[in-house]
């Protein structure tokens, strides 16, 4: 019995994310269009494209691993997703660790690499190589945000933060959560692969850097990957730092799970609208001007989070 | 004529005999120079064993056990002595040599072996 | 009938030296693989020994030491890690090896190694610790002249920086063995605390502490004395440095962890601690933490495939440090489980490059390329060990990096939490870069009749890649033993599952739903069209094929941004100031000579003359 | 066989000396087998000698003419002098053997009695019991090391020689001034009364008079600036000789010093005395490292690392303490062992391809690889890596000074052999691993025989060094406490100047 519970649980969960995943994306088009003054696709847009890509007829593959890689990116995401408490519906909530769930969240990224690496098209190794440099940028002011909230919560397990966060009020209220916040916040503009630091999927440079190569269902693939990272990350931020969502206020638990899930959707889309803004004004950094300034300013934001969370 | 003389007399000569290897710089003269602190050394041993007023060693009629000198050092003088006409003698054959094959026995030349 | 622990110690160097002798093919490596397998079937049934009685022991005197040895808990971990990963590298080298030359000195530092982690006195330490060194030291002396020496001096000067600490101790205490070493610090930490005046003051106590620190600091490369090591990793017979660094580097750290068994106490009064971490141990994590982030950006600018993977093995170093260096007692479990899956992964690395190596004859990233189809077992080695360090949840990179991760930011040390996460990106970096030099894009056309792995060396890899999985699904069963060593259960949980109240972490559960993630994932794939087998040239170039000649590929200076703003730091390099350290004392020593021995007999004799002067001035 | 017969060790050289004229007019030929058949009949005495001390635990007291010490002479061979004189024995045979074959220069009959002459002083310098005597052999050792280090007649041996005899000469007369001195204030010559009486001279004569006796005898123990003359003597001196220069006739040097300073322990000057010889010790084993650092010459490289080591024993005998004579004993016998295997080697080398310098040494592995193997087995050995017998004495001494809280002189020395391991190690690689041309040389069986013999020695000593630690012990004992030394001399009462 409690096999099917799960299974039915975790569909559930993959369900919602995905189309939510969609309805963000849909949501980051129009809203872009709006501030450029322009009607944009309608919302549902997304979810059209993608089900174009998938239905393509001939599709062309460079290997083995060209496939795998994208099939263990959208594996990868999946998992991770199973780990952010979702109100009352996640599953592997006790497990779900801040340290495992940042790594989660990176992996696809690998997955990805490994595909396009695998297809031979230098733009495919360029945009490798400019992906993982802002990896690396934005892992220093990641790490300080992680030790910031590990350390003023005593804990790592997210469900145990919800709940503080339930009694001691949102994170953000806290100075040294705030400024990690804020440097996470900045890390997720580029964890979006958003304006200032997309540089490596810039469609007029490097003609889309990795998913140069992909092509129909491959391509297809890598939006609902994308749709479900999207998800997965502002859940997590909303999580952590704006006190997630336990409502218990209603008899029925499929109401309050209900309540809770438009809780969290507000907070995400929040979280969301911040990141169009930003993205919508800035012109695109180069990778090394987005390593330098991954390295100064949030670093030390993340920083002074951590140290004054230590005290 | 207290025993100092004799002492200040011996170390006089082995300064000097060191004087000659310090500064000559002809290899013969180093020789000599050796030589002279030998028997300055010969000296000092003979004037440790000499009681005042007393003759040599030698025993015959006249002279008892002890109204003679210490007769020791005379004999550590004696192979000293030997010794040292070894040691001249060898140093003279290699000179000799070194003169045979580089011409000269001045110091400052002979230097092939070095560093 | 001779003590087990002589077996296992010797019976390497006695297959060496038999190897050696029977200089024929067939024989050589059949000695050799036996050698290795003797100490660890001896270890493995010492397991069930070691259930029973608390350690086996066992002494012999020589020459008015007595060298005592002992197997428990701790040194069974490291005694078990050198006799996997030794074995599967010997495997290796049964391919790769020319010469008997080589067997004798391989088997004689695992010999070496052995003995360093069954030793229970400093005399037999030092003396299997200056086997090791020179045994590992003739390995790399038959490639490459300097890179042995710098190997060796360094290494050297860390041994006689460990004896002179030997010799303060055994001044003040007396005895070599462990106990009564251990003993008396333990008495002198107690008299500290009450005040009353100590054996050891406090400059003696620094001065045997600097001098131990260098001394591992220098096998385990640590900052400033890592030079060495990329040099003599990569010159060397590849399948020799699985174990010279997989194994050899963890007598470095096993003997950070001699200092917190012997002086640990005395130090930690001396010196007070921040939190619960010994402030001593605060400068080996932090020096941990400067390696694991030097080690690991300059991995990622190398051009030869052996120098890539011997700076990540220094930074890799770096993370056990940094475990060792926090002191509490989750961290140093956590230290020793990141040594057993270092030693896991970083032998697998070592070994596919001896593949590599092998079967291409290559070593530069920029003639490589395009390998995985024609060595599909060897990449899908790769892949795990990848997968491994970069610390992917399912296998044992990640189980025993969070272990860390969780040791040291619970202790409330942010700096060392960031380099931490700094560090792990680092890893996947240059790790990807390896992977697209070696494995995908363009292939080079002499490449093309590459065969796969030899079978020893394919079997060695399958032996690691297995442990890989093993220890990453079920890190309970590493931990079970780690517990023993404490003896209290640090690491709660079951055998799928790490639980430290705090954080927990299950390994069963990761590998379920990412198999059901990944069945997600192919099920939407295959709904998709059939797919076209396109070959790797042709790509999207707008039409024209990429040929050979125009094989557009930034397989070389392929981390050239990171290059350009890492510039300022890159001027500075300890390898060049040793270098110039090296070359004055050389001058010096030439003009010296030059000077006092001029040749000139008049100089001599004042020399004579000066020694007279002194001696009537000084009147003695 | 009545213990008197331990006199032979000095006579039997020195009869058979004046024999070889008498030999070489029989036939030419058969000088050379005659050195060898004498040197294998002193190594049989010496060892019964050996025996006799070891096992009888008493050392043996040998009156000359029958008069009682402190009028006789007398030679004590106690367990140190039985040591020895076995080593130099057993060192000279060798060299015996290996002169057969290396030797050239015509005036043989020559050379095997100057040889012969070299062992005898040797023998006698750390056999006897009295100091004018010591001084007597002494100058019998120097002489026929000068007259066999200008042995070749070439220019560069003339020159050595030259060195040589005039700071020897120097050297000696002091050395001489010394022993008047001692005379002058205790009217006695025997080592065991001045011993007995060294409490009552007055403490300036006491310091100048053991200050030129260690002078003196510094120089022909090659302590720092008074070894100028060592590097030029060695390379210039035959290839045999320069191994019995390094394996003994250094050492007996040392030990008369060292001696000298023991007997002396009750004077002022004592600590002193010791302090200096630290602190030249020290220096001598820097400079010399550091000195070997860029040698062309492998025989001069060897040279300098010899004298490094003399240094190191220098130190050993200076800290004053029994651990510290015994590692000193110990080391002594080690040293022996590995640098008369290794000038033999050189010297073979330098036989079969004309000349000792590093070019010649390229690629031996390949020529000559029996002597190349003995070479690497010397060079590991002395740079002190475990499993070899110098590790040991290093070990005990290292230890000894520590504890006696020589921090800073011990860092010093390990910095030096960390320079050490430098040249030998570029020397090994320059053998192994570069290629060289010219074919292989097959190799001399019976000198092979010696190398492998003396290889067997050093392994064997490095794995079960207790036999060799205990022996040296035994004689640092000997050396050491003074006292036992003066009970063991029947000293006739009552006669004092």
């Amino acid at each position: 019995m409690m096999v099917i519970e799960t299974a039915l649980k975790a569909l559930l969960i993959l369900l919602y994310a995905t189309f939510v995943g969609f309805m963000f994306m849909g949501i980051i088009r129009i809203v872009t269009a709006r501030i450029h003054r322009r009607v944009g696709p309608p919302i549902y847009q997304p979810i059209l494209d993608t089900i174009k890509l998938l239905s393509k007829k001939s599709s062309i593959t460079h290997g083995l691993i060209y496939d795998f890689g994208i099939i263990y990116a959208l594996g990868a995401t999946i998992l991770a997703l199973m780990f952010i408490p979702l109100g009352g519906v996640s599953i592997l909530r006790a497990y779900g660790d801040l340290i495992l769930i940042t790594f989660l969240l990176e992996i696809p990224m690998l997955g990805i690499m490994f595909a396009a690496m695998s297809s031979g098209n230098p733009w495919a190794g360029l945009g490798a190589q400019r992906a993982l440099l802002t990896l690396l940028a934005i892992q220093v002011p990641l790490g300080f945000a992680i030790v910031a909230l590990g350390e003023f919560y005593g804990t790592f397990s997210t469900y145990q933060i919800v709940m503080a966060q339930q009694s001691m009020g949102w994170s953000i209220t806290s100075l040294p959560l705030l400024l990690a916040a804020v440097a996470y916040d900045l890390v997720l503009q580029a964890m979006f692969g958003k304006e200032p630091f997309d540089i490596m999927i810039a469609p007029g440079e490097i003609s889309l850097g990795p998913m140069v190569e992909f092509g129909g269902k491959h391509m297809g693939i890598l939006q609902i990957q994308h749709a479900i990272a999207l998800f997965a990350e502002t859940l997590f931020f909303s999580n952590i730092f704006l006190g997630g969502a336990v409502i218990t206020a209603f008899a029925s638990p499929i109401i309050n799970t209900l309540a809770t899930l438009v809780v969290l959707l507000i907070k995400q889309t929040a979280v969301l609208m911040v990141a169009i803004f930003i993205g919508a004004i800035f012109p695109r950094f180069t990778i090394d001007q987005a390593a330098r300034f991954y390295w100064k300013w949030p670093t030390i934001i993340a920083a002074a989070g951590a140290i004054l969370a230590a005290l | 004529m207290s025993i100092g003389v004799y002492y200040f007399g011996a170390v006089s000569l082995i300064l000097i005999g060191l004087y000659a290897v310090l500064v000559k710089k002809n290899l013969l003269k180093i020789l000599v120079g050796l030589s002279i602190m030998e028997t300055g050394v010969n000296l000092l041993l003979i004037s440790i064993g000499y009681i005042a007023g007393r003759s040599a060693p030698i025993l015959s009629e006249g002279v008892g056990p002890n109204n003679a000198v210490d007769p020791i050092p005379q004999a550590l003088v004696l192979t000293a002595i030997v010794i040292g006409v070894a040691t001249t003698a060898l140093a003279l054959t290699v000179a000799i040599n070194l003169y045979e094959t580089y011409k000269t026995l001045n110091i400052e030349e002979l230097r092939r072996l070095r560093g | 009938m001779i003590n087990e622990l002589m077996i296992i110690i010797f019976a390497p160097l006695l297959a060496g030296v038999l190897a050696w002798i029977f200089d024929v093919k067939g024989i050589r490596e059949g000695v050799a693989i036996i050698g290795a397998a003797v100490p660890l079937a001896y270890l493995i049934q010492a397991y069930q020994t070691l259930a029973s009685q608390p350690s086996i022991q066992y002494s012999i005197v020589l020459s008015g030491f007595k060298f005592e040895f002992i197997l428990y808990h701790l040194s069974w971990v490291f005694a078990m890690i050198a006799g996997v990963v030794g074995f599967a590298a010997v495997l290796g080298m049964v391919s790769t090896a020319k010469d008997s030359y080589e067997w004798l000195f391989a088997l004689m530092s695992l010999t070496g190694v052995y003995g360093v982690f069954l030793a229970d006195d400093l005399i037999s330490f030092f003396i299997f610790w200056e086997i090791m060194t020179f045994a590992s030291f003739m390995m790399v002396l038959k490639y490459n002249r300097k890179a042995s020496l710098k190997y060796f001096l360094l290494s050297v000067l860390g041994a006689y920086a460990m004896l002179i600490a030997i010799g303060i101790i055994y001044a003040k205490v007396g005895a070599f063995d462990f106990t009564s070493v251990q003993r008396v610090f333990y008495q002198d930490a107690m008299r500290s605390v009450m005040g009353s005046d100590t054996l050891f003051s406090r400059n003696e106590l620094l001065l045997i502490f600097g001098l131990f620190l260098t001394a591992f600091g220098v096998k385990a490369g640590t900052f400033p004395l890592h030079v060495w090591a990329p040099d003599a990793y990569s010159e060397t017979n590849q399948s020799y440095t699985a174990m010279f660094s997989g194994v050899l580097s963890k007598a470095g750290v096993y003997g950070m962890l001699v200092i917190y068994i012997l002086l640990g106490t005395r130090l930690m009064y001396e010196f007070g601690n921040i939190g619960a971490a010994p402030k001593f141990g605060y400068v080996i994590a932090f020096l941990g933490g400067i390696t694991i982030i030097v080690g690991g950006l300059l991995a990622a600018l190398q051009e030869d495939i052996r120098k890539l993977f011997a700076y990540s093995s220094i930074s890799q170093i770096g993370y056990i440090l940094v475990g060792i260096g926090v002191g509490t007692a989750l961290s140093i479990e956590a230290a020793i489980y990141h040594a057993i899956s270092h030693a896991l992964f970083k032998g697998l690395f070592f070994l596919i490059v001896a593949t590599i190596i092998h079967r291409t004859g290559k070593t530069q990233f920029k003639d490589m390329g395009g390998l995985a189809e024609k060595m599909p077992v060897t990449f899908a080695m790769a892949f795990v060990a990848i997968l491994s360090l970069a610390g992917i949840p399912p296998l044992v990179g990640f189980a025993s990096k969070w272990l860390i991760f969780e040791a040291v930011i619970h202790q409330n040390m942010p700096i060392l939490g960031g380099m931490l996460f700094f560090g792990s990106a680092i890893g996947f970096v240059y790790l990807i870069r390896f992977t697209y030099a070696v494995w995908f894009g363009q292939r080079p056309t002499e490449l093309d009749d590459t065969k796969d792995a030899p079978l020893p060396l394919a079997i060695a890899m399958g032996i690691l890649a297995l442990l890989n999985v093993v220890f990453g699904i079920a890190p309970g069963i590493v931990a079970g033993e780690l517990n023993k060593i404490f003896g209290k259960e640090i690491i709660q949980g079951t055998i799928w599952e790490l639980n430290l109240g705090f954080g927990r972490y299950n390994g069963l559960f990761i590998t379920i739903w990412l198999v059901v993630g990944i069945l997600i994932a192919a099920v939407i794939y295959f709904l998709g069209a059939k797919v076209r087998r396109v070959p790797v040239t042709d790509t999207y170039q707008a039409g024209n094929p990429v040929t050979m000649d125009y094989n557009l590929t930034i397989r070389r200076n392929f981390f050239l941004p990171l290059k350009e703003t890492l510039a300022f730091w890159l001027r500075m390099s300890f390898d060049r100031l040793y270098q110039d350290i090296g070359s004055w004392v050389e001058d010096l020593a030439e003009t010296l000579r030059h000077y006092i021995y001029n040749g000139n007999v008049q100089a001599y004799a004042w020399y004579l003359a000066a020694i007279l002067i002194i001696l009537a001035l000084w009147g003695v | 066989m009545n213990l008197q017969f331990a006199s032979l060790l000095i006579a039997l050289p020195l009869i058979s000396a004046f024999f070889v004229p008498v030999i070489k007019t029989i036939s030419r030929k058969a000088v050379m087998p005659f050195l060898v058949i004498i040197t294998a009949v002193q190594t049989g005495i010496a060892a019964w000698v050996f025996e006799e001390v070891y096992t009888g635990g008493k050392p043996i007291i040998i009156m000359a003419g029958g008069f009682k010490p402190p009028v006789g002479i007398n030679l004590y061979i106690g367990h140190f002098a039985a040591l020895f004189v076995l080593i130099i024995a057993v060192a000279g045979f060798f060299m015996a053997v290996f002169s057969m074959k290396s030797i050239g220069v015509e005036p043989k009959d020559k050379y095997a009695m100057l040889f012969l002459l070299l062992m005898l002083g040797a023998t006698g310098m750390i056999s006897t019991g009295d100091i004018f005597n010591l001084f007597v052999f002494m100058e019998i050792t120097a002489i026929s090391a000068y007259a066999l280090t200008a042995y070749n007649k070439t220019g560069e041996a003339s020159e050595g020689a030259m060195k040589y005899i005039v700071l020897g000469g120097i050297g000696s007369s002091f050395f001489l001034v010394g022993i008047a001195l001692i005379y002058g204030s205790l009217g006695t010559l025997n080592m065991a009364q001045i011993a007995q009486l060294a409490g009552n001279i007055n403490p300036t004569v006491a310091q100048a008079a053991l200050a030129l006796l260690v002078f003196g005898l510094a120089v022909e123990a090659e302590l720092f600036p008074l070894n100028a003359w060592a590097p030029d003597a060695y390379q210039a001196a035959p290839h045999p000789v320069t191994a019995m220069f390094s394996a003994f006739v250094v050492k007996a040097g040392l030990y008369a010093m060292v001696r000298i300073i023991y007997l002396l322990r009750d004077t002022q000057a004592f600590t002193g005395i010791l302090r200096l010889v630290l602190i030249l010790g020290t220096i001598t084993v820097v400079i010399g490292e550091l000195s070997a650092l860029r040698q062309t010459n492998v025989k001069r490289m060897f040279a300098y690392s010899s004298i490094a080591q003399v240094g190191f024993m220098a130190v050993g005998f200076s800290l004053g303490t029994q651990a510290g004579a015994s590692a000193g004993v110990f080391h002594m016998v080690n040293h022996a062992i590995v640098k008369a295997l290794m000038f033999l080697a050189v010297g073979y080398v330098a036989l079969e391809l004309g000349g000792t310098s590093i070019e010649d040494f390229k690629g031996l592995g390949k020529k000559m690889p029996l002597t190349a193997f003995a070479i690497t087995v010397g060079a590991i050995s002395i740079i002190g890596i475990p499993m070899f017998n110098v590790f040991w004495s290093k070990i005990q001494l290292i230890l000894a000074a520590l504890k006696v809280g020589k921090t800073g002189v011990i860092a010093l020395i390990l910095g030096a052999s960390l320079v050490e391991a430098v040249y030998y190690i570029r020397l090994i690689h320059t053998m192994w691993f570069e290629s060289a041309n010219g074919e292989k040389v097959k190799e001399n069986f019976t000198l092979g025989v010696i190398m492998l013999l003396l290889v067997a020695l050093i392994i064997v000593i490095g794995v079960f060094p207790n036999a060799a630690w205990n022996i040296a012990q035994k004689a640092a004992a000997d050396l050491y406490n003074v006292s036992q030394y003066i009970k063991n001399v029947p000293l006739l009462p009552g006669v004092s100047p």
